[in-house]
Formats: structure tokens, C-alpha cells, sequence
């Protein structure tokens, strides 16, 4: 249209491959098509996609379902609203060395693990540790900023770190590692933690004001999603000409990562990309109010609102490597 | 005049509740979201509500931000000698002192803690390291500054350098020694917090990295007030001690209270 | 630089960065050793130089032996030298901004010896005064300062400057022990029980001065005058063998003035320090005076050199005195002279 | 003394030189990872390599600094002026100014970005808000020690407050001024570059950021070496106005000098 | 505080911290209104006081009608009080520390004279300058101090501090012209065409006491004397109607200071300003003055206030007549009495 809508668009963090699919629909006009002006910001990590919307500051984001429900149990009317999950996976992950004697999760028990204050991976140990009938006093805590806990781990500081595999994955390429052979990793989703985790939210303001503008977001951003699933290369071409300091090899395999790892399931083949299953969100409720101790139990539909996904005919993403 | 000294006191304490009062009203006026910027009152009820709790951190950060700072006025205190005394000194340190007060320690605390481990000591050394560089800079300019009159007593009497420097140079630069402990304390406690948000198990850098992260900005606050008021307590016994040592170079107030 | 051939001496040259205010001789032997020996010479760092390389040497030669001091000084050294300025030069400055402070002044003063130093304002007498106190290095020229201490590491000279400059954050008491902390033997006894001692020593000299129940005081609590008795004490406390006074009785009133004049001659009487005394005051030159320098205007040279012969002790009364008076007239003419030269100076 | 002066340059820059080439002995001989401490020969040809790509990135932290950094020092010296010149300010703005310093600004910038958005603005306020404070003290203090001989001067003149404050208290302080010019340049690199980390595309602040993401950390040094650099030479136009305008103080090595 | 009665003056009390120096009187018209008149008093800023609450009134009752200034001053206030003192005491410090520096003085000088003050060193001399400029408020009694000027802002006070402080960051030129920065009406000429004028005019002056040459040199760069100097200039910029001298030729050789004498009695003969001159040469004394005063010792109090009638314009040569010379002895006496006094004081 002729009248443009500016949305403010936070990241979830420094430009990645993984956030391809943003700048892949802002440098092919699927934004401008929706009478959309999206301008995007890098972010400080995506529990703060949250806190950045609620403050008003930005209209929608890149940010983790699981600080919704936090934020929801307690300011309801003030939290963001998931219209598009993306990570149908969680990326929450403890990565040891193979060297390191631990060989099964009962094996943290008298070990030292690394982790970064308030991430859900280190918020939700206490919660895995109960659910697998580990000793939770056994397992010690040493809090570092993530960027420490790979090196950490490296020097052997740490036994083992709570991490996002995503991020940590590639951390310890990056630090001349080879994550696969070199590294375990025990993932939360395959020990009990099956939650959901980052996506596109918006701000509940904007869901009420403007609700067509969330839905012209969700499709533009669900067209590049299915666009950059089959052309990785195109999507890190976006993603250079957003930020030129990438390391392209790293973010273009990191891009893949995400469609390996997080995105592509048999859930999400099944319903579909951007979409949720409501038991299993009331599930993941469950875990978080449990392992954050909430007061208040929020319903799914306050947390996700599918309201505005695109016709489940036109969410087919269908993920080839190259 | 003790009553003038009293009434200024009241009237001072008062302006500073005004400020609060100010920021309490701005919140409710304006409706400002305490994710965003709370109330002082919710801060101090969350500070009375936890104390106990921050308790040992607070005595976690203070321990290391006063090892820090005793450690930083030293280096400073000798660093600055050097640089006023020598020419030399002056030109080569500088420069290297000012680059490196222009880095954000922040990419300096990973390496002391890869090569230190976590927790106190690169805490330490954080603090040291960011509140030093005011010290030299005063310490140095007052000893260049120092009236050539005032040394020549001393050199008249053959004295050494280190004679002038004890008796002439260091004392009349003491007022701003004081003036730089006060940005120093105050840049200790902001690099001992910086070095626990990277990576500590206990101080109140950890505990604002926690309360942050469960998007507890109350509690947040509640460790700034923290260090606010260390800051400020720290600042006031300094000025006891500063009051009795410059007295004599800010006689002009002793004069107009005559 | 200690001159190593049987008296120790300072020489303050150019461009030497590094100095000590005097030395002590080892023995009171004569001088006029063998040249050659004189050529060698010690800084204070034990290296030795060649004299050769120094101006000072020329100087050095024309010294007479040591002999014992009796009664009245006679020029023409029959003391040992304490102070000498060899065609010293001071420019202050660079460039078209130099100020000729001095030019080409020669002076030689005895050991024990009472100079005063008359000349117009800023014709440099001041200037003399921080060149032997070692303040400031002759552009060109040399300056020795020598003295008959035994074995003592500086000469212990007294300075009272021009502007009582004492050290704000002290109290007048500390500020007139400051001496007694740096000088040595002072300085070692200094942390040891002495320091009441020294306090007591301080506090009479304060009472001499008329500035008793002052002690406590800070600098700028007090009137110019009692800065100026003040810096008078401090000048005096370690008992130097050599006291350099610029002015020192200027912020005075005559009563007070001719009071201090008698405690500096009884002093002076007592101990005979060599004192070079920079006065205004004609009448003070000639009654504390044993030898009165007349400098011309800037840049200065000594005009005149003339010995004052009245008996000592003297009197304010004999001030009076017609010879006095004469003596007083004579000088009044030379400074007449001295303006004038200024005159051709400035032009 | 030309010829000293040029060989105390040459001296000086090769200490500075020593110092680069002591650091890169260190992590030859110790074999350092370059991902802890990288070689500044590396930092050097990194910093070349990526200069096309950091040259606007530069632009961005140095306007943004430049701005916080005026603004820091005009607020500086208003605040410094007050204090040093009023009691009650003293005790009023003094506790709250030490309070605020000893909060980690990082903590702060939050906060500006959802008053302002990301970008600029944030950047701005924080290098203001890190680097006035050192104005403030060295303000503050040079007021409250000012000899009252030199303000009697204007004072027996009838002159004003403000005539006083003109002629005598800031001239005088001149050189504790650029004391803390030297302190507050480089403050205020670090908060522009803080803020730049928490909230900004653009900037070196953003640019280390994504490198030590990227465990590039010769590119994070590339990025600290271009801050130091950019301190450096903000220090260096400071020293020779300072020259010009506060030589009366140092005129003690000008006497040595003759 | 500024009397509002035909006449505005300039009152200095206790615990008034604001002040402003002098102010003139609207009209000359003849003191003594209506006593109701006399108990308004507006402050400098506006604001209205009953004089009842002050010493002041008293004094200000004393005080007789203007006349012209006609020849030689006649105590008695022919002409109008520029500067009064009643029972004026200052006390530094308080409790055990307090010092009295000046104790019940009483002082009253016309406006034209030419007064010199003269006492042993700490009696208060340079406190009564202070007091008088407003730079020291009085412990007790009052100080009032007034002018002729027409509707200027200050009194254009021109005062010669005893240690010359210039301010080390200005040349000597920038320092002297400091008031003409500061004192209306130059004040608002200064950002105008007039620099080079007053830039002139500064060094003309620096001429005068010959200090030409030196205009652009620090105040460091000079000698105590050449400092006193421009020191002397500086107080004379100006052309204040009151001076305010505190031992302006200390650190002079006699000659130059007997040039100066005579500078500054042309100047006062020719624009007739009131002058306080503090000296401790009582040739100096007597010289200058219309009047001379004798103070006791610490806390002073004025002994002996004697008029000094030789003609004027008086030369060097007069100095040495019988006249001059008894007048001189007379104060000697005088002060030997001061000096007396001061050892009862301290006691
Ligand atoms: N630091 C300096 N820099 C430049 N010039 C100086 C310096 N010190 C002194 N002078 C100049 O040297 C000359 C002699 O100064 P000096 O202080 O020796 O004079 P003086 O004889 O003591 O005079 P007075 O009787 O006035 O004290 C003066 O013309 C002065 O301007
Ligand atoms: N700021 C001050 N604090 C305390 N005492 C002071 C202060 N100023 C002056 N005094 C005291 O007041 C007394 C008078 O001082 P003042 O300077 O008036 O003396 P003076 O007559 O000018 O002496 P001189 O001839 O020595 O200059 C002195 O005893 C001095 O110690
Ligand atoms: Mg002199
Ligand atoms: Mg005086």
C-alpha cells in the first residue's frame, strides 16, 4: 500500500546466519509487499527480546517463547505474544569433552558446570536434574558470560557447560574444536525438557491496534523462512548485505544448524513451519513454571496466538542443504 | 557557626530526598513500567525484603573492590610520582596509559579470568585496573604544577628528590589525590560489578546478572542502591580523612566563616 | 662536583643538572698544590673529570692557602674562599626573549666573611644568591662554593628568600624545622627522642623574633612581617656555615628591624657563619656589613666592592655617628652610579 | 634545547615501541592462543586487513563519543563549577554524584535504549554520563582550593561572583582540567563503546561484539588497538592546547630547561 | 549595604556576607536630615533595613555637612568622611585559637586625604586596608566607607596588596589591566574599540616605574621589586578615587622608591585621591602624608594621629631638614611607645 507501517524488529542477538530469514524478507520486498517499513536492530539476547517489546521500545522480535511465559505469569497484559515459532526444537544442550569421564548425565553429579546466569539452560538444571533423579546438590555451578564458557571448557575449568547447541556448536569450531568428534552433547529436549523455544513475537499493543500488520509480518517472514530453507546461499547473501562483518562460512553453517537442529522435526513436518502443538505448549508451561517457580500458570493462548499463520498450505517448508 | 554548618546539613540531606521524591513522582506521573525504571520505594522495599540474602554478597564486593582500590591508589599514587617527576615517564606512559583507559574493561575481564579463574581475583584486578589511571593523572599534574618556589626551600637545603617530592610535592598535590580517590572509589566498585557479571559466583555484579535475567529490575536496582550507597559511604569517610589533610588549602571557607 | 686535591668544593657549571651545595674540605691543609692535581676533579658521584674541561680552573688557581681567621677580615684571601663567582653569567630565557639577569659578575667572599649586597630592584642581586644556593646554573661563567665544614654532606646553608615562601599545609613551627628534617646531622637524629629538643629549639628562636604563641599558626595566619621573621627563623635553625638573606628585615618596622639586626651580628659574632645579605637599607648594610657590594642596574656586575671597618659589636646608636653617616652618603653615591649604568643598560 | 627535546621524543616513542615488542616476545615465548592474547603483529594486520570494513564503524564511535564527551565536559564544568562554589551543592550533588558513578553504567544503558531506541542517542548519553564526573571533581576542586590572595585581587576590585569564578577560579584550574580531559576522553570512548555493545548496529563497540561472538579475537583487539589509538590522539590534540593555555604552571621544567 | 539618605554609602557590618565597595552619594548635598531618614538603609540588593539593628547610626550622626575640599585637609570633617572606622575590632578564629588582630579603632578619614599608617610589624595595619576594601568584615564596630563619585557602581577602590599577587597565568600587562576588565565605566569599553587604549595606558604606566619592556613577560619572570612595581600599577589603573597602599616601595632600593614618592604625589596633588598608605619608613611617612597615625602592637589601636604640614609639592631634599628630621623623631618616640604597648599587649 501506499502508506508504509514501520515496525521496530529486534533480533535476539548479534547478527547470525540463523536470522537470515529477517534480512532475507527485508532485501526481497516480501516486507514492503505487506505495506510493512521493518527496520531491524541487533539485540543483547533473546530473553531481552522480551523485556525490549514490553518496554514499548520495539514492536516485534527474534526472542525465546520460554521468557514469554515468565513475563506472562506475572504482567499478562504487558507480555509479548509468539505469532510464529520458529526453533520448534530446544537448543538447550550440556556439552562436555569426551575426555571429560562423563559418560552419562548421572556422571555431572560432583562435577563442575559452567553456565551463564539466567539462561534457560542453567534455570532449567534444577528441573532436569529432578526429572532424570539426579542429586541437584551434587551438581556444581560456576557462573561465567557465555562467551567464557567454551574457552572455559577448553582449559579445563569446567567439566562440562550449559549451553545453546547453536551457539556453542559453533563457538567451539571457532575455537579450533571439532564439536562432533571432541565433544558430547546431552540435549534437554531428549531428557524430558521438550520445550519450545525461540520465534517472531510481537508486542500485545500491536496485536490489538494493528492486527493486520502482524499478519503481512508473519507471511513475509514465513515466505523467506520456506525460501531460504531451500537456498541458504541467498539467505546469507542477506545477511552480509545487513551486517558485512560476518564470518560467512560460520553463519551460513550455523543457518543450516537451524533447519538440521531446531527448526526441522516431525512435529513441524506434520503441522507445519510457525506453528505449535497446545499440549505440548501446556507441557513446557508446565516445566517453566516449575523449574522459575512462578506464581501463576499462564494458558497457552496467552503465550502463542496462531491467529495470524498463514494457510497450513503455504507453511510447507521443506529444508534442502546447500 | 555550628548552627549555619547544621541548617546547611538539614537542607543538604533534604535536597536529597528531594531527588528521590522527584524520581518516585516522575514513575507514578508518568506510569513508567518498573521493567523499565522502578520506583524508589519498590527498590528500597525489595532492599529491605532481601537484605539479608545480598548480605554476603555485599561483603563479597566490597572485599574485592577495596582490595582493588588499595591496590589501584598505590599503582597510581606510584605511576603518577614517576610521570610528574620524569619527562620521560611523562611522555612514553602516557600515551600507553591514556590507550589503555580508553578500552572498555569489559574486553579486558575474560582474560583475567582465563588466566586467574573465576571470582575474586580477576575482580580484583579489574577494579585496579579501571581506577588507577584518575590517581596517576592527578597525582602527575599536580607534581608538575607544584611552584618551583615551594621546591626551591628544599633544594636550597641540598635535599633529594625524593626529599622534595615527600615534603613539597606530595603534600600539595594532596587535595587532588582526594579529589581522584573520589572518582576511583566509584570506578573500583563499577569494575569489581563488571568483572562479577562476567563471571563470579557471588557479589552484587552476580546478583544483578540473576535478577536481570528473571526480569526482576527491582532487584536490579535494589543492587545499584547497593552500590550507590557503598560508593557513598566510602566517599564520606574519605572526606573525614580530607578534611583533616587539605584543610589548609581550602581555607577560603574558613575565612568567610570567621 | 667536589674538587678532589685536598678541599672539597662545589662547582655549579652549565648545563650540570645535578649538584650539591658545597662541601666540606678534609683538612684545613693550605692550597696551591701541584697543578696537575688540581685538575682533578670528583662529582658527587665519585667520577672523576678532568678539570681542563671546566672554566673553573683559572679560578681555582689564584686561591691562597688556608690560614686560621683572626679578627677583621683582610681581602685578599686570607681565609680559605668560601663563595666564589667568576665571570658568571645568568640569562634567563631564550632567543629574543632572553632576560640578562647578570653579566660577567666576579665576586669572592671569604669564609666567615659578612657581605652585603646593595643594587637597584632587579638588578640581579637575587639572582646571585640562587646561583651560589645552587637554584640556578651561570650561563656562562662559574661559580665555587666552598666551606670548612668537616666531613658534612651539604653545607648547610641558610636561605631566607626574598618572599617568605613557607609551605601552606605546615605549621609555622614545622615550617622552620624543615632544615633540621633534611639536613644532616640533623636528619638522622630527626626521628630519634630529638624531636622535642628540636621543637624547643624552634620555639626560642620564634620567641627571639617576637613571634612567641605563634608556633601553631599557620603561614597564612600571619602578617607579612611575622612571614618574614618566620622565614628569617628557618634560615637560621640548622646553623649553617652559610646563610644567604635576601631582604630579609624588608616587611619590617625600624624598631623590630634594628633588633634583629643586633641578633644576627651577635650571631654572627658568635659563630661566624659567612652570611651574603641582599638589603635595600643602607644603614643595615653598613652596620651588619663587613664588606658592603655595590651591583649595577640589570644586568648587574659589582660596582663596588668596599669594607666597612666599625669595631664590632656596633650599635644602632653609632648609626648616628658622623663616620657612619659618611659611609652611608659615599654609597648613596655609588648607587647613583648604579643607575646611571642601569640608564645605559636598559638603552 | 631542540636537540633535547627531539632526542627525548625518540626516546620516548621507542619505549612505547619496546612495550609492543615486549608484549609480542611474551606470547612467543609463552605461546600464547591467539584467542586468549593475540600477537599485536596479528592485531596489526588484522586492524589493516579489516580497516576498509571498520573505517565507517570508526566514524560512528568516534562522532558519538565526540558528542557524549562534550556534552560530559560542559556538564562537567557547570556542575564542577557550582559545587566548588557552593556549599550546599557540596554536600547535596557531591553523595549523589559519587552514588551515581559507582553504578555500572552498563547497567544503565538499558535503560537509555528503551527511553531512545538503539543507535546513536544511548551511546551518547553514556559516554556523557561516564566521563563528566571527573570534570566534576577537578572542577569542584580546584574552585575550593583556590589561594583567596588571588580572588582578594578581584574581590577588593567590587568584581562579581562571576567575575571571580572567570578571572581567578577557572583559570587556575586549568591544568586539573585537563587532568581530567585526559581521564574523561577516555571514559568516554569506553561508554560509547559499552552502549554500542548492548544496543547499536554500527560502532566498534557493535563491531567487537560480533567478533568475540565469533571468538575472532584479533579483530576484538583490532577494535580495543583502534579505541587506544583514537584516545591517543584526542590525548595528543588536548596536550598541546594545554600547552598553550596552562604553561604558566609548568613553568618548573621551563627553569630547568634554561 | 548602601545608605539611602541623599548620601549612599557603603556599610561593612558583621555577618554580612555580601558587600559592595563604596558607593557614591547621589548629590553633595549636607548631611544631617531628619534622624528618621537616617534609619533607612537599602542593601545592594534592594532591600530595605532599620538602621536601628546597627552600630552604624552613631556614627553616621557624627558626621558633618560637605563642603568643598579647600587646600590643606583640617581635621574636623570639612570635607565629606570617605572612610570611617568606629570602634572597629577583628578577631581571627574563634575559642582558644582566636587571634584579635585589631581592637576598638576608631578612624576617620576625609575625602582627599592622604594618610599614612604607620605600627610594629602584626599590629593590624594591613587588616585596617582589608576592612576598609571589604575584603575582612569588622568582629564588632563599624566600618563605613564612601565616595564622591556620581552614580558609579564601585568606588573604583585601588588597592596595592602587601605581597603582590599577580596572577601567574596573565602577563604583567593582562594583570595590570585586570580592573579595567572588572570596574565600570571601563568595564563596558573593554570589549570595545578601547583594548589598544588601556593597552596603552597599562604601559605607559609599567614606563613610569620603569618597568618598560616587561609588559608581556609573567609575573614569575620578575624580580620582588619589579613585582612591588606593578603591583603599584595595577592599584593605580584605574584611577580609583581611594587607594588602598600596603608598604607599596618595601622591596625598593631608596632611589627608586624616592621616584615613586614623588610619581604618586604628583598624581595624588593633581586628582586628589583619598589615600591609605601603610609604610614602615616614616621619611616615607612623612613625605606622603597629610597625616600620619601611629598604631600600637597586636590588636592595634591608633596611638598618635598627627597632621604633616610641609608644603607641597615636597622634594627628596626637604627629607633632610630640621623640620622633617623632628617630625621623625617625634615618631620614633612614638613608636618606641607603640612597641611599649605591645608588650602589655602581650603580656
Ligand atoms: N625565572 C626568571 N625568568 C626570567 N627572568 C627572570 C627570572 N628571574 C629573574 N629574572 C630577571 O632577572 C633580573 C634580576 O632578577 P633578580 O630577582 O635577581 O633581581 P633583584 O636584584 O633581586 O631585584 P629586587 O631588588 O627587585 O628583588 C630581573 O630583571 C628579572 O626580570
Ligand atoms: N587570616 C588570618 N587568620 C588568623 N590571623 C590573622 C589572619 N590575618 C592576620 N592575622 C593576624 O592578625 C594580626 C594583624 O595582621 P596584619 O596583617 O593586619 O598585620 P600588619 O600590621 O599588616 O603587620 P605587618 O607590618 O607585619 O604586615 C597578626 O597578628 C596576624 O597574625
Ligand atoms: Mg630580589
Ligand atoms: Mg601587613
Amino acid at each position: 500500500g501506499a502508506q508504509e507501517t514501520t515496525i521496530k524488529f529486534t533480533l535476539g542477538w548479534k547478527t547470525q546466519g540463523s536470522d537470515a530469514a529477517f534480512f532475507y524478507a527485508k532485501d526481497h520486498g516480501f516486507f514492503k509487499e505487506e505495506g510493512l517499513n521493518v527496520v531491524i536492530d541487533q539485540g543483547e539476547g533473546s530473553g531481552a527480546t522480551v523485556t525490549r517489546i514490553m518496554s514499548g521500545a520495539y514492536d516485534a522480535g527474534f526472542g525465546d517463547v520460554n521468557a514469554i511465559i515468565q513475563n506472562a505469569s506475572t504482567k499478562p497484559q504487558d507480555a509479548p505474544v509468539m505469532v510464529y515459532m520458529i526453533w520448534n526444537q530446544p537448543p538447550f544442550a550440556i556439552v562436555t569433552k569426551k575426555t571429560s569421564g562423563i559418560n552419562t548425565i548421572k556422571d555431572f553429579e560432583g562435577h563442575t558446570l559452567g553456565g551463564a546466569q539466567g539462561t534457560p539452560t542453567t534455570r532449567l538444571l534444577p528441573v532436569f536434574a529432578q526429572k532424570n533423579k539426579l542429586e541437584g546438590e551434587k551438581i556444581k555451578i560456576s557462573n561465567m558470560a557465555p562467551n567464557l564458557q567454551e574457552p572455559m571448557l577448553i582449559k579445563g575449568d569446567i567439566d562440562a557447560a550449559l549451553v545453546f547447541n547453536i551457539t556453542s556448536y559453533f563457538n567451539l569450531v571457532l575455537n579450533r574444536q571439532d564439536p562432533d568428534k571432541d565433544y558430547k552433547w546431552f540435549s534437554f529436549g531428549d531428557y524430558g525438557l521438550d520445550l519450545y523455544s525461540n520465534g517472531v513475537m510481537v508486542s500485545r499493543k500491536l496485536l490489538a491496534s494493528n492486527p493486520k500488520v502482524v499478519a503481512g509480518l508473519v507471511r513475509a517472514v514465513n515466505k523467506a523462512m520456506i525460501a531460504i530453507a531451500k537456498d541458504q546461499n541467498a539467505g546469507m547473501k542477506a545477511a552480509v548485505n545487513y551486517d558485512n562483518l560476518i564470518n560467512i562460512e560460520v553463519e551460513k553453517r550455523r543457518l543450516q544448524f537451524s533447519f538440521d537442529k531446531l527448526i526441522v522435526s516431525p512435529e513441524m513436518k506434520e503441522i507445519g513451519v510457525g506453528d505449535v502443538k497446545d499440549d505440548r505448549m501446556a507441557r513446557a508451561i508446565g516445566i517453566i513454571v516449575e523449574g522459575y517457580q512462578l506464581a501463576r500458570a499462564p494458558a497457552p493462548s496467552e503465550i502463542f496466538s496462531r491467529e495470524f499463520l498463514p494457510p497450513r498450505a503455504e507453511r510447507e517448508l521443506v529444508y534442502t542443504a546447500n | 557557626m555550628p548552627d549555619l554548618d547544621y541548617r546547611q546539613k538539614v537542607w543538604s540531606a533534604a535536597l536529597i530526598m528531594l531527588f528521590f521524591v522527584a524520581w518516585e513522582l516522575f514513575c507514578l506521573v508518568t506510569g513508567m513500567s518498573d521493567l523499565v525504571l522502578p520506583r524508589p520505594s519498590q527498590v528500597f522495599v525489595t532492599l529491605f525484603e532481601k537484605f539479608p540474602i545480598l548480605w554476603p554478597h555485599i561483603l563479597q564486593t566490597l572485599a574485592t573492590t577495596m582490595i582493588g582500590f588499595v591496590l589501584g591508589v598505590g599503582l597510581g599514587v606510584v605511576l603518577g610520582a614517576v610521570i610528574g617527576v620524569s619527562k620521560t615517564a611523562y611522555d612514553t606512559a602516557y600515551p600507553l596509559l591514556v590507550g589503555f583507559s580508553s578500552i572498555p574493561k569489559v574486553a579486558v575481564v575474560p582474560i583475567f579470568v582465563l588466566w586467574f579463574g573465576s571470582g575474586t581475583v580477576p575482580a580484583v584486578l579489574t577494579a585496579l585496573s579501571i581506577c588507577f589511571f584518575p590517581i596517576v593523572v592527578n597525582i602527575a599534574t599536580g607534581l608538575a604544577t607544584t611552584e618551583p618556589e615551594l621546591e626551591d626551600v628544599l633544594k636550597a637545603l641540598g635535599a633529594s628528590k625524593f626529599d622534595i617530592l615527600w615534603n613539597v610535592g606530595l603534600p600539595r598535590t594532596m587535595p587532588f589525590f582526594f579529589a581522584s580517590l573520589k572518582v576511583a572509589i566509584s570506578y573500583a566498585f563499577v569494575g569489581a560489578v563488571l568483572s562479577e557479571t562476567v563471571a563470579s559466583n557471588r557479589g552484587i555484579g552476580n546478583v544483578m546478572m540473576t535478577a536481570s535475567s528473571n526480569f526482576n529490575v527491582p532487584l536490579v536496582f535494589a543492587g545499584l542502591f547497593v552500590l550507590a550507597g557503598l560508593g557513598v559511604a566510602l566517599y564520606v569517610i574519605f572526606s573525614v580523612i580530607e578534611g583533616r589533610i587539605t584543610g589548609w588549602a581550602t581555607r577560603k571557607s574558613d575565612v568567610i566563616a570567621t | 662536583m667536589v674538587l678532589s686535591y685536598h678541599n672539597s668544593r662545589l662547582i655549579v657549571r652549565p648545563n650540570c643538572m645535578q649538584f650539591e651545595v658545597g662541601i666540606a674540605q678534609k683538612e684545613s691543609a693550605g692550597w696551591g698544590g701541584k697543578p696537575k692535581d688540581h685538575r682533578r676533579i670528583l662529582d658527587s658521584k665519585g667520577k672523576f673529570w678532568l678539570a681542563s674541561r671546566l672554566h673553573a680552573l683559572p679560578a681555582m688557581m689564584r686561591m691562597q692557602p688556608h690560614s686560621e681567621f683572626q679578627g677583621t677580615l683582610v681581602p685578599g684571601f686570607a681565609a680559605p674562599i668560601a663563595i666564589e663567582l667568576s665571570e658568571a653569567s645568568v640569562t634567563f630565557g631564550r632567543g629574543a626573549r632572553a632576560v640578562p639577569a647578570l653579566s660577567m659578575t666576579t665576586l669572592r667572599i671569604a669564609d666567615g666573611e659578612f657581605v652585603a649586597l646593595v643594587g637597584p630592584s632587579g638588578c640581579g642581586k637575587s639572582t646571585i644568591l640562587r646561583l651560589v644556593s645552587g637554584l640556578v646554573q651561570p650561563t656562562s661563567g662559574v661559580v665555587i662554593v666552598g666551606g670548612r665544614e668537616v666531613a658534612a654532606r651539604a653545607l648547610r646553608v641558610g636561605m631566607a628568600f626574598q618572599n617568605p615562601t613557607m609551605l601552606p599545609w605546615m605549621s609555622i613551627e614545622r615550617n622552620i624545622m624543615l632544615p633540621l628534617k633534611i639536613v644532616e646531622p640533623f636528619r638522622s637524629q630527626f626521628r630519634k627522642l630529638r624531636k622535642t629538643e628540636f621543637r624547643d629549639k624552634a620555639n626560642a628562636l620564634l620567641e627571639q623574633v617576637g613571634l612567641k604563641g605563634f608556633a601553631n599558626r599557620y603561614p597564612w595566619q600571619l602578617s607579612g612581617g611575622m612571614l618574614q621573621r618566620a622565614n628569617l627563623c628557618r634560615a637560621l635553625i640548622h646553623e649553617p656555615r652559610m646563610l644567604l638573606l635576601d631582604e630579609p628585615f624588608g616587611a619590617l618596622d625600624q624598631f623590630t628591624r634594628e633588633e634583629l639586626w643586633s641578633i644576627l651580628q651577635d650571631l654572627w659574632i658568635a659563630h661566624r657563619p659567612t652570611v651574603l645579605l641582599v638589603t635595600h637599607d643602607l644603614r643595615e648594610a653598613a652596620f651588619l656589613g663587613s664588606r658592603i657590594c655595590v651591583m649595577s642596574a640589570r644586568p648587574g656586575r659589582i660596582l663596588d666592592d668596599s669594607r666597612v671597618d666599625f669595631a664590632r659589636p656596633r650599635t644602632v646608636a653609632m648609626t648616628f655617628e658622623p663616620d657612619f653617616v659618611a659611609l652611608n652618603q659615599k654609597l648613596r653615591a655609588f648607587i647613583v652610579d648604579a643607575r646611571t649604568a642601569s640608564a645605559q643598560g636598559a638603552a
